[in-house]
Parts: structure tokens; C-alpha cells; sequence
């Protein structure tokens, strides 16, 4: 049930205000945002917004309801675009990319409400995953050419070795809107894995998700983090994950970080606890 | 569910497959045998004389029973059903009448026909409208099934077709007739027409009357359409037609479209002389009509309600009892398709127990011989292209009334 | 054999059954013809059955497939009707083999609608939901318009057109073949039953092949959710356009198919009645559900004329059966009660879902 | 001075597509269904009073008191026996019942009252106001017909924002399960919003027969779908958008055809539309949806 505590990663500054683990700083962050903002309509949702990842880091990206941390997912993933500021991804500035060119180049999510390819079944949403790196042409899919069943067993495969990860072989053919809560957020995470990304976003991965489920995903995003070399970056409101996996954490609140830090540099962080928990004051008076 | 749903279907249409292969296989072995699974069907109405099934000559007739054109199609099956009573009566040769539903539509067109076909039909009345008649004649002649359509008028339904004949005019034949008409009474120098851009009845008289106009000389001002989804607002078409000057407007179209240009002109002030062919014919009977708005209204048609001769009499009042309607000009054609197929029978010894083909070939050689004396003309006679050569009157309405105005 | 068809995927599987129920429906049909045991209503029905089930399979694809409503479905099917009346009168003397003109004219049918498909699909895949379902049907009006006067006519010097009014100015011995709203008249009839069951069985192949496949799977995607199809990097606009090309071309060679089996056909034929027939077709049959589609195509055809007993109330009857089977599908109290009727032979079956699943 | 007649003919044809478009909106905006069978309902409502006023003489304000009556309890009629049971049904289903509806009306108003066309007597009388010395006529059943319209407008949004039934509409527009959550009784809420739908197009019905007086069993069906278009040019849902759409509609219908094509004025109203859609997704005073990620 309890998660044993890990040991904290030393951060170090990188070029300009950001921190990316130790063992990251000789390589160029996978994600670079400076100075990001977005206003809806005069309302400034995220503003001056800077973070780091590191190549291999474990980030976390905490803060109240309505702090604006869904809109950074959005913003880094180009579901918005950015009003000011500059993403760099990998080094390459995201500028005028959309989505889906943002996803080629390395950043993959999931969302806090789950979207899912509901009428599909497990298997089809993760091979949707690997839609990009499936190479046959339409034509040579309607005429079954040669190609088509290679690419497809090799898709098959690949689908199966991804969905065992979390232990899902044997769901492969269930419909995907049938799973369970729990299941549907981890079928999430395998398809995102399965665009072969470079950075993945996770949305609140273990909402709705009981102790003992939260443990064992917070296993899983390391182990994944592990086996595929690459970086996560999770908004998440159970704070025994975010403290337990988390390398770096950025804490938001009315759309600017107000911290940054290990884990346990945050926890003793007084603007934190006074956003979470409002003003000492406030509390007296009442 | 829906899996049961379709297994339902499927079941039934198998059945429908199989009924319809064995009630085929009655019915076409001839008159002795007749299809009395069918008799339920027949669409002849339940007060008419009955028939001995075995020994009447089996008609059949598609037309728009359902639906926008359903006017056209209706008044051509009443006019042709009292025409079926009326000599069903005589005693002599039996009719047997069955009208199908085409909804205007030349794919229902073929249904029904083949509905008919497999009901035994020897004589055909075509289609009432032209589209789907250009449908069913090319199966009239393909099958050698004699057809005489009361009123589908374009050129396209017998082209081609030495089986298929018209009781009505052609269409190009009553456009250029109506530009020498024009011309001849001098009845007006600068002409406006409002023609329905996607009806065949309309363009055919349109093209001719222009390009006779053009021969004659007579000046087309103004040339506007419409179509059946935009038969609302002739506002426009009016204003054109009154800014050119027009003194008269020429209206190659039915009478229900032509209710509400003439009530619309009447709104604006824009008062010239209006001319229609034989579809304006009926714009009389249209229930709450203010007749007046049609007063001076020309048209040129085979028949009119306000004739005094007897046929006429006699056939408007047996159309009121039954139908409570004043008959137009497609009950007439029908009523008149009956009498020339029962004289064309009688002379030629037609029997109910011949074959569709062998009637054909009679019908064909009456047809291009005899004359025939109805309600939409005298001294009727056929050429050997089906069309028909009668002469049209010239009528203007007068006083709520049809004046003939030669 | 059994134990084959057990092993399959399930989707092969139904697909499977699909495909034999058409090659027996073939067969049987054919034995009656051949027999001389089917009344000239159904023969003559034939064609014009294949050729709706091919627009209901075609709209299939975009409406339950891709999930986008389409109104207009019909404009397709006019475009390949009347390229491939024109194609099939200019091979009238150049190509004798009648079935051969008739597939070069079904191609071009094809072609054409697929043409069209582009230029409307650009614009109208922009917009969501109603309004997208108002631009197809603006669209499917346009082109009815269109038609309807446009002139197109062939003599020794090839085809000539012209729009709004007859000027194509044709030599001695030309022929007008597309007359404005006279439409196409003295076309000759040369479509098959065969052959309209070749056009399912390709459409069927290749919508079935289409949706297993990594293209077709991103199209379902987008169906089921838009923003997460764009997540993990799949092209929103081109497999928009591209299931909406499919499904247009094949409605323009359903269009071929019906139009070469009628000596004349005319534009307004294909009006928005048309389009919400095949409409009706594709949800009564269940969305993405293709064997469903097959089988509402040619029930709904055939049924006005089962109903010709119920003389002046046949349409009366028509819709009250449609009306009914809508309720009786869809309601979950009245589905139940059937199913329990029919319960004693049949095991209960979970109720579909709204939007279906991959085609089946 | 042309000029100025189209534009009255435009208005008075769009003053008819609004008035039809308005319970159009009205009934999409509450029940999110697009209604096929309201042209037909109009169909119904035009009959009703042309038989009051022309049969039995009476009184064309009672007649039409009538139409809304019988098209109010055919409203109700129809969602009860068609609608309701579909309330769980993808929206596609309700879709084709509608037709089948608009079918089912159709075919019985033709059994009942034959095919035959009916000329209607305008319940506004056919004068025309004369402006400008007589040179630009305003027909009586256009004034009558706006003013009916802005009333209705006006009338809607009173009743939408300030009755507690009106307030139950909005609520089971933006959301029914919530609707219910509180309290609303959700069925009832839709019914009451076909009955009044209904009786709106009762109204379309005369004043659509009284502008343009033929009466036939597919009367309703072209004007229902032109109003659907307008309603949906207007940004379907606003009951605004629906007037404006309408009235635009039909200007751009007259002006095509006065300009450009009287034979090609269809496409033209369609592409004018298309055109505005895709700059204004959601129509002219629709509002726009986003969808939250």
C-alpha cells in the first residue's frame, strides 16, 4: 500500500531561470517554455510561465483548482496558441506548429477527462497511438497489399508488448469505452506511450484511482520512465505521487508559478502552503 | 434488436419475392385464368359497374397519386374511371382499370408499370407526367405494350416509340401554336414569359415559343423561371416583366403556380394580358379562387368545364357527383384516352383474352387510321410518331366563365 | 469449416457472413430470374437496389464511420449520374461491349462525384455538427441546381456545353445528351443486376478493408474523439476528406448505376428527398453497421411497392411503418417487449451503441 | 426605385421565413432536435384556418385561435407518441421519425383534403400600404407578418426570462440531466416547448398561405426547409438569429434573382449561405461553442 520514498534528485539551474536534474544538464532540456502566456478574452489564464525538463526527469506541475495547469498542458501541446512566450521543444521552437506537429515532435498527453476512442476496442487505440509510425499507404491497406500485413502484425505485436506494461494483453479486443475508470486511464497512457514520444503529459493520471491503484501507478510511470528513456511531466492532485515520483515541481497559482523545487524544497515552501491553505491571517479571523 | 429487425426484414422480403413470382405466374397465362388475388387491388371504384374479371381487357395507367403532383395524377384516374364505367355499362367490350401511384418519379414510374405488367395489363394509359412517361414508354416499347398517355406532352415520350401515342398536344407543338396565336390576334408586341426551370412540360413549350416567336418576330422581352422550390415569390419575375414593358405575359406552366403570379400581379397593380396553355386550365376550379383575378386570362386549350355540348355536360356533372370537383384538362385527356381505346378495341375485335402484343399491333394499326370525336376535340387523328393532331381552342375567361375567342 | 470462422477476428468474421449472405442473395436471385420465377416488379427492381445500397453503404461511411451528417447525398449520386450518361453516350460507338461501356461509365461516375466530393469536402469538413449537416444539403441544392441547366451535347466535333441556356450550337447529326432540366432522355439502358452486385461487393471490400486498416482507424478516431485523434498526431482535415471522397465517389457510381438503368433521368431527381432517403436507409440499418445498410436499402425499396394493396394509403402506410420501426429500434421499453417476444428464440443480445462500433 | 421594390419583396418573402424559422429555433434551441415535421405542422395550421374562415365563415382571428389550437394539441400529439419515447435515442433516430412525421402529414393531409389546390383568402385582407405615391406597395400581410414576428421575438425572450417555465426551458437547453437534477420536470418542460412551437407555426402557417395564398398538402415542406436554412443562417438556437436569418434569406432570394439568375437563384441563396457559415461557423448570432479540453 505505501510507497517507499525514493531519493531525491539534486536540481541544478540551466540557461536562464530553469532546473532540470543533475544528470540532465549536459543535454539540452526536452522542454524549454519561457515567458508563456494566454489571455482569453482580456483574462490572462497562464502568464510569464518558465520551465525546464530534463531529458529523463519526472516533473510535476501542481497547484489549486483553476490555477491554470490543464491550460499549460494546452498550451504546450498547442491546443491553444501561446499569446506570448516561446516553447522550445528538444531545442527547436514549437512556433506555429499545431497538435499534431507537435505530437510528432516528441510531446504526447492524456487529459483529465478521459478521451478515449470509446466505440474502438484497446487494441485499435493503441495501435492510433502508433498511426504515424504505421507505413503503408491507404491504397496499399484497401488492397491488402504485402506491406499491410507485415506493418500490421508488427503494429499487433508492438500493441500487446505496450499494453503489458500495465498488464493489459488480455483486454486487447474489449471495447474501450466498456473499461473500467481506472483501466481507461491507463489505456490513455499506453496510447500516448505508443506515439513514441520524447515527453509525456499526464493530466491527473491517477484520478479516481484508489490507494492501492495510485501506488502501483506511480511504479509504472517510473518503470516507463526507465525503460523508455524519457521525460514526464504530470499535473496530479494526490500529493503522495507528486511527492513520491516527482524529481522537479513547479506549483501554480492564478496562472504564474509561485514555486519551484524538490519535493521537499516545496513542502517547505510558505507561498505554497499559504496557496493551498489560504493566508494564516484568514483563518485566525475566522 | 436490430439484428432481429433485420432478420424481419429479409423474411419478409423472401415472402414478398416468392408471392410476387406466383402471383406473376397466374396472371400472365391470360384472361381465363384471371388474378383474382389481385381483384382486391384494383383501383376501379367500388360503385362502378362490376366486371366480370375474366372477360375484361385489362388497362393500366401510372401517374402521381401521391405527393406535390398528385393533382395531375388524380383528376387523370378519375376522368379515366368514369370513362371505364361509362362503357362498362354499354355491355359491350369490359374495362378493367387499374391506376398505380408513380409520385411523379420515373423509378416509381417503372415499378408501377412493372407492378401492372405483372398484373396483366394489355393496354397501357403511359404516365400522366412526363418525365416518368419518358420512362414507361421506353418499357412499352421495349415490352410491346400498346400506350396512349392521357397528358405527358413531351417529344421525349414518343421519340423513337412506334407503340406509344399522346392524347394531348406535344409540348413544342403547343408553344410554337401559342406564339403564332399571339401573333396572329396581335395581341400583344412585347412578350414576357414565366416558364418552371425544372419541369419538362414547362421548357419544351417555352424553347419552341421562343424560337417561333424569334421566326415570327415577336418581341420576348423578359424570360424569368422558377422552380418547384422556389414557386413562392414571382415578385421578381413581375417587376422584370413590368419594367420591359410587357403587355403580355406568356405562362407555359400549371394552374396552381399560376393562381398565385396572377394574385401577385393583381397586388402590385401590373395588370397585362395573361396567356396559358392547356396546364392553365383549371385555375377556375381551385376552391376559393377569386375568379375575377383571371378575368381576361387566355389560355389555349383541348377542353373546357364550361363547354355546353352534351359529352361535356354530361362527363362535368358525372365528374362532380362522384369526386365533388370540377374535372381540368387531364381528366379530360383520360376520359378521352378510354373512349379512343374502346373505339380502336371495337373496331379491331380487340378480346381480353389476347395477348399484350397482339392488341398492340391492332391498337397501332387503328390508331394510325381511325379518327376519333371526344371531349378535348373533334376529328382527332394520329400520326405514325403517336403524336396527336387536334386542334386547340383559343379561350378566354370571361365573367367566371371559358369564352372561346374565335 | 466451423472451426475456420471461429478462428477469424470478429470483425473478419461478420464481415465473412456479409459477404456470403450477398453471394446467396446473388445466387437465389439469379436461379429465380433464370427460372422465369420473379415478377418484372422486382426484376425491374433490381438495379435500382443495388445501386441504393451502395449509397446507403457510401453513406455509411461518412454518417456512421467518419460521424459527420450529411444531407446532401444525393448531389453525389447526380454528378456520377450524368458523367456517366456522358461518358457512356460518347462510347456508344467506340466501346460495342455494353457491360464494358457501362463499367468505364461507372469509373468515370466514380471520378467525377469524387471531384466534386474535394470541393465540397474542403469547405464543408470546417464546420461541426447541424451546421455542417446544412452545408452538405446546400450543397447537394447547388449542384441540383447546376444540373438542371446545364447543357451538354456531342457531334463529330466532341461534346460541347454550355450553362443556363441551349447554345451548344451542334452540328448535323449531334446529339444533345444532357438537356437542362429535360435531363438526360434516349439513354440506353445497359445496367445489370450482375453488375450492381460487382459495385456493392467492391464498395462493401473496400469500406471493409478501408476501416481495418490504419486509415480507416484513424477516421473512427476522429469520430469518437476529435482533440485526442489530433493528440497523438493523426491529420484531422485529410482523413475527413479522405472518408468523405470515398463515400462521394462511391454515390457517383451508385448514380452511374442507377441512371444507365432508366431511359431518362432528370436532376431534380436527386433532390434532399433523395439524400434523407439514403439517410433513413443508413439509421434504420445502424450506424457502421454495412450488413445493416444492405438490408434497409433493400427492404425500404421494396417495401412502397409490397404496400401498393393499401392503394391511396400506401405513403400513409409507409410512414406509419417507418415511424413504428424507428420507435420499436430505438425505445428501450418497446425494443424489450419485442425481444420478448421473439425472446423464446432468440438469446438476449446487449442494445448497440449510439454510434456503432467499427464497421461490421 | 426597382431597387427599393426588391428590397420590400425581400423582406416581405423573408418576413414569412422568419416567422417559420422562429419555432424552428425555438423547439432545436430547447429539445436540441432539428423537427423535420414543422413544416408540415404549418401545412396543418394553414388548413384548419382555411377551412374556418373559407368553409364555415367565421372569423379569420378565431380561425386562426383555432389553427394554433389543433396545431397545439397536434404539437403535443406528435412528441408524446413520436418523441418522447426516443428521449434516450441517438439524436439521428429523432431525426428520422421526424421525417417519417413529415411523411405520416403529408399523406394524411392528401387523404383528408384531397391534392387539390385551395386558394387562401389572406386573414390580413390584400390591401397594400402605399409609400412613396403608390410606386412602393408594402403589403398589409408583411406588416402584419413582422409585426407578428418581433411580437413573438419579444414575447419568447419575456417568457424564457422570466416565467419559471421559461426558466426550465433554458435549463433543459444547456443541460437536461442537470435540469432534472434540480427539480425541472424534464418531459413536461419539452412538451410545453412543442406546444408552443406548434402554435407558432399554426401562425407561419396563415400568414405564410396569406402571402403567398396556395394551400396544398406540401405546402409547409420547402418553406420548412428554406426556414430551417435561415434558422440555422441566423445561428440556430438564437431567436434573434432566426428573424435575422430569416429576413436575409429571403433578401439575398430576391436580389439573386434579380441580378443574377432567376434559374440559378437557388444556388446562389445556398452558396450565400455556405459562404457565411464558414466565416461565422455558428451563424450570424449563434454562439460559439468551444469544447473543453
Amino acid at each position: 500500500m505505501s510507497f517507499e520514498k525514493r531519493p531525491e534528485t539534486k536540481l541544478v539551474p540551466v540557461p536562464s531561470t530553469n532546473i532540470v536534474p543533475e544528470r540532465d544538464v549536459d543535454k539540452t532540456p526536452i522542454l524549454e517554455a519561457r515567458n508563456l502566456g494566454i489571455d482569453f478574452g482580456g483574462l490572462t489564464a497562464v502568464d510569464d510561465f518558465n520551465m525546464g525538463i530534463g531529458r529523463t526527469e519526472i516533473a510535476g506541475l501542481i497547484g489549486p483548482n483553476g490555477a491554470g495547469k490543464t491550460t499549460v498542458f494546452n498550451l504546450l501541446t498547442k491546443v491553444y496558441q501561446p499569446s506570448r512566450g516561446t516553447i522550445l521543444l528538444d531545442g527547436t521552437d514549437t512556433h506555429g506548429m499545431n497538435t499534431i506537429q507537435v505530437n510528432r515532435s516528441g510531446i504526447a498527453r492524456t487529459f483529465q477527462n478521459i478521451r478515449l476512442f470509446n466505440n474502438l476496442s484497446v487494441e485499435d487505440n493503441v495501435k492510433l497511438g502508433m498511426h504515424n509510425q504505421i507505413n503503408y499507404s491507404t491504397l496499399e491497406g484497401v488492397l491488402r497489399l504485402p506491406n499491410y500485413w507485415k506493418s500490421e502484425k508488427r503494429a499487433h505485436e508492438k500493441a500487446l508488448q505496450l499494453l503489458s506494461i500495465f498488464d493489459m494483453q488480455g483486454l486487447a479486443h474489449a471495447k474501450a469505452g466498456s473499461l473500467p475508470y481506472g483501466a481507461q486511464r491507463r489505456l490513455e497512457i499506453v496510447r500516448a506511450l505508443a506515439t513514441n514520444p520524447k515527453l509525456l503529459l499526464l493530466d491527473e493520471p491517477a484520478a479516481g484511482m484508489n490507494p492501492s491503484e495510485t501506488a502501483e501507478l506511480m511504479e509504472n510511470i517510473v518503470k516507463i520512465r526507465d525503460a523508455f528513456q524519457i521525460a514526464v511531466l504530470l499535473i496530479e492532485h494526490d500529493m503522495n505521487l507528486v511527492m513520491g515520483i516527482c524529481e522537479g515541481i513547479c506549483v501554480l497559482n492564478f496562472g504564474k508559478i509561485i514555486a519551484k523545487g524538490t519535493p521537499s524544497e516545496i513542502q517547505a515552501n510558505p507561498a505554497v502552503i499559504e496557496a493551498y491553505l489560504g493566508k494564516k491571517k484568514e483563518d485566525d479571523a475566522k | 434488436m436490430k439484428k432481429l429487425f433485420a432478420m424481419l426484414l429479409v423474411v419478409a422480403m423472401v415472402l414478398s419475392l416468392a408471392a410476387c413470382g406466383s402471383s406473376n405466374s397466374a396472371s400472365t397465362t391470360g384472361g381465363d385464368t384471371a388474378a383474382t388475388n389481385n381483384d382486391a387491388s384494383t383501383t376501379t371504384p367500388a360503385d362502378s359497374a362490376t366486371t366480370d374479371s375474366g372477360a375484361a381487357i385489362k388497362l393500366g395507367g401510372t401517374g402521381p397519386l401521391t405527393g406535390g403532383a398528385a393533382i395531375y395524377g388524380m383528376a387523370a384516374k378519375h376522368g379515366a374511371e368514369i370513362a371505364v364505367d361509362e362503357i362498362n355499362a354499354l355491355g359491350g367490350i369490359q374495362f378493367e382499370l387499374k391506376y398505380e401511384d408513380d409520385a411523379h418519379d420515373a423509378e416509381k414510374a417503372v415499378n408501377a408499370y412493372n407492378t401492372l405488367k405483372d398484373w396483366g395489363m394489355q393496354i397501357s394509359l403511359g404516365s400522366v407526367t412526363s418525365t416518368p412517361a419518358a420512362a414507361t414508354s421506353a418499357k412499352n416499347f421495349e415490352d410491346r405494350i400498346f400506350a396512349l398517355t392521357p397528358s405527358a406532352s413531351s417529344t421525349a415520350v414518343i421519340e423513337g416509340k412506334d407503340n406509344v401515342y399522346q392524347m394531348c398536344f406535344t409540348d413544342p407543338n403547343q408553344g410554337s401554336a401559342s406564339a403564332q396565336y399571339i401573333f396572329e390576334q396581335k395581341l400583344a408586341t412585347k412578350v414576357a414569359i414565366i416558364w418552371k426551370n425544372d419541369d419538362v412540360y414547362s421548357k419544351g413549350i417555352h424553347d419552341t415559343f421562343i424560337s417561333k416567336a424569334g421566326e415570327l418576330g415577336l418581341e420576348v422581352v423578359s424570360d424569368t423561371t422558377f422552380t418547384s422550390d422556389s414557386q413562392t415569390d414571382f415578385s421578381v419575375q413581375l417587376t422584370e416583366a413590368q419594367k420591359d414593358g410587357a403587355d403580355l405575359v406568356f405562362l407555359p406552366i400549371y394552374y396552381d403556380a399560376a393562381s398565385l403570379i396572377l394574385t401577385q400581379a393583381s397586388t402590385k397593380g401590373y395588370a397585362p394580358k395573361f396567356f396559358g396553355v392547356d396546364g392553365m386550365d383549371g385555375i377556375l376550379t381551385v376552391e376559393g379562387f377569386d375568379a375575377s383575378l383571371a378575368e381576361g386570362v387566355m389560355l389555349l386549350t383541348p377542353f373546357s368545364a364550361d363547354a355546353t355540348d352534351d359529352l361535356t355536360v354530361n362527363f362535368v356533372g358525372k365528374y362532380n357527383d362522384a369526386y365533388g370537383e370540377t374535372p381540368n384538362q387531364f381528366a379530360a385527356d383520360a376520359y378521352d384516352c378510354i373512349y379512343a381505346i374502346y373505339n380502336a378495341c371495337t373496331a379491331a375485335g380487340v378480346t381480353s383474352a389476347m395477348s399484350a402484343e397482339v392488341t398492340n399491333d391492332l391498337m397501332i394499326a387503328q390508331f394510325t387510321s381511325m379518327t376519333f370525336d371526344g371531349l378535348t376535340g373533334d376529328g382527332v387523328t394520329w400520326d405514325a410518331s403517336g403524336a396527336v393532331s387536334k386542334s386547340p381552342k383559343g379561350m378566354i375567361i370571361e365573367n367566371g366563365a371559358y369564352v372561346g375567342m374565335d | 469449416m466451423t472451426m475456420k470462422i471461429k478462428k477469424m477476428s470478429k470483425y473478419t468474421r461478420r464481415n465473412f457472413i456479409t459477404y456470403v449472405m450477398l453471394a446467396i442473395l446473388f445466387v437465389v436471385v439469379q436461379a429465380l430470374v433464370s427460372t422465369g420465377n420473379v415478377s418484372s416488379l422486382i426484376k425491374g427492381q433490381l438495379v435500382p437496389i443495388c445501386a441504393y445500397v451502395v449509397m446507403a453503404i457510401s453513406l455509411n461511411l461518412t454518417v456512421g464511420v467518419l460521424g459527420e451528417l450529411s444531407l446532401g447525398h444525393a448531389g453525389f449520386m447526380s454528378v456520377g449520374a450524368f458523367s456517366g450518361v456522358v461518358m457512356a453516350t460518347c462510347l456508344q460507338t467506340v466501346v460495342p461491349i455494353a457491360w464494358l461501356r457501362l463499367a468505364i461509365a461507372i469509373i468515370t461516375g466514380g471520378v467525377f462525384a469524387a471531384m466534386v466530393g474535394v470541393i465540397v469536402g474542403i469547405p464543408v469538413l470546417r464546420l461541426k455538427g447541424d451546421y455542417l449537416a446544412i452545408v452538405t444539403l446546400a450543397f447537394g441544392e447547388i449542384i441540383k441546381s447546376i444540373i438542371n441547366n446545364l447543357y451538354i451535347g456531342l457531334d463529330s466535333g466532341g461534346l460541347h456545353m454550355s450553362l443556363l441556356t441551349d447554345k451548344l450550337n451542334l452540328a448535323e447529326g449531334g446529339k444533345t445528351i444532357l438537356g437542362g432540366p429535360m435531363g438526360a432522355t434516349g439513354v440506353s439502358s445497359i445496367s445489370t443486376f450482375t453488375m450492381g452486385m460487382i459495385l456493392i461487393v467492391v464498395c462493401l471490400t473496400v469500406i471493409f478493408n478501408l476501416v481495418n486498416s490504419k486509415s480507416g482507424r484513424a477516421v473512427m478516431a476522429l469520430r469518437d474523439n476529435r482533440i485526442a485523434a489530433e493528440s497523438v498526431g493523426i491529420n484531422v482535415t485529410k482523413y475527413k476528406l479522405m472518408a468523405f471522397v470515398i463515400s462521394a465517389s462511391m454515390a457517383g457510381m451508385a448514380g452511374t448505376l442507377f441512371a444507365m438503368n432508366y431511359s431518362t433521368v432528370v436532376a431534380s431527381k436527386f433532390d434532399f428527398n433523395t439524400s434523407i432517403l439514403v439517410l433513413v436507409f443508413v439509421v434504420l440499418g445502424g450506424l457502421g453497421n454495412m450488413r445493416g445498410s444492405i438490408i434497409a436499402a433493400a427492404a425500404l425499396t421494396i417495401l412502397p411497392e409490397l404496400l401498393r394493396q393499401f392503394q391511396d394509403y400506401r405513403m400513409l402506410a409507409y410512414a406509419i411503418v417507418l415511424i413504428l420501426v424507428m420507435l420499436a429500434t430505438n425505445n428501450p421499453t418497446l425494443s424489450a417487449a419485442f425481444r420478448r417476444f421473439f425472446g423464446s428464440f432468440r438469446r438476449k443480445k446487449p442494445t448497440s451503441d449510439a454510434k456503432g462500433g467499427a464497421a461490421q | 426605385m426597382t431597387f427599393l421594390t426588391y428590397v420590400i419583396s425581400g423582406i416581405s418573402l423573408g418576413s414569412v421565413y422568419a416567422i417559420i424559422a422562429l419555432g424552428y429555433t425555438m423547439v432545436y434551441g430547447i429539445a436540441k432536435m432539428l423537427n423535420f415535421a414543422h413544416g408540415d405542422v404549418i401545412m396543418v395550421g394553414a388548413y384548419v384556418c382555411f377551412f374556418a374562415t373559407s368553409r364555415f365563415g367565421l372569423n379569420p382571428v378565431i380561425g386562426v385561435l383555432l389553427a394554433m389550437f389543433v396545431c397545439t394539441i397536434l404539437g403535443m400529439v406528435i412528441e408524446r407518441l413520436a418523441y418522447k419515447p426516443l428521449r434516450q435515442a441517438p439524436s439521428l433516430a429523432v431525426l428520422i421519425t421526424a421525417i417519417g412525421i413529415s411523411y405520416f402529414l403529408q399523406n394524411a393531409a392528401q387523404l383528408l383534403w384531397t391534392s387539390n389546390p385551395k386558394t387562401y383568402t389572406s386573414v390580413v385582407g390584400n390591401g397594400a400600404l402605399q409609400l412613396a405615391g403608390g410606386q412602393l406597395p408594402i403589403s398589409y400581410v408583411t406588416i402584419v407578418t413582422i409585426v407578428a414576428c418581433v411580437a413573438i421575438m419579444v414575447g419568447l425572450t419575456t417568457f424564457t426570462s422570466k416565467t419559471k417555465m421559461g426558466k426550465a426551458m433554458r435549463a433543459c437547453s444547456e443541460d437536461k440531466g442537470a435540469a432534472q437534477l434540480m427539480g425541472i420536470n424534464v418531459n413536461t418542460t419539452i412538451s410545453v416547448t412543442f406546444a408552443i412551437g406548434s402554435a407558432l407555426a399554426a401562425i407561419a402557417g396563415v400568414l405564410l398561405c396569406s402571402a403567398y395564398p396556395i394551400l396544398t398538402p406540401t405546402t409547409g415542406s420547402m418553406p420548412g426547409i428554406k426556414a430551417f436554412t435561415a434558422a440555422v443562417f441566423g445561428g440556430i438556437g438564437s431567436v434573434p438569429g432566426a428573424f435575422l436569418g430569416g429576413i436575409l434569406l429571403g433578401i439575398i432570394e430576391i436580389f439573386a434573382k434579380a441580378y443574377i439568375s432567376t434559374q440559378l437563384s437557388d444556388a446562389i441563396v445556398f452558396a450565400v449561405l455556405i459562404v457565411v457559415l464558414l466565416v461565422k461557423p455558428t451563424g450570424l448570432l449563434g454562439k460559439p461553442v468551444s469544447e473543453k479540453v
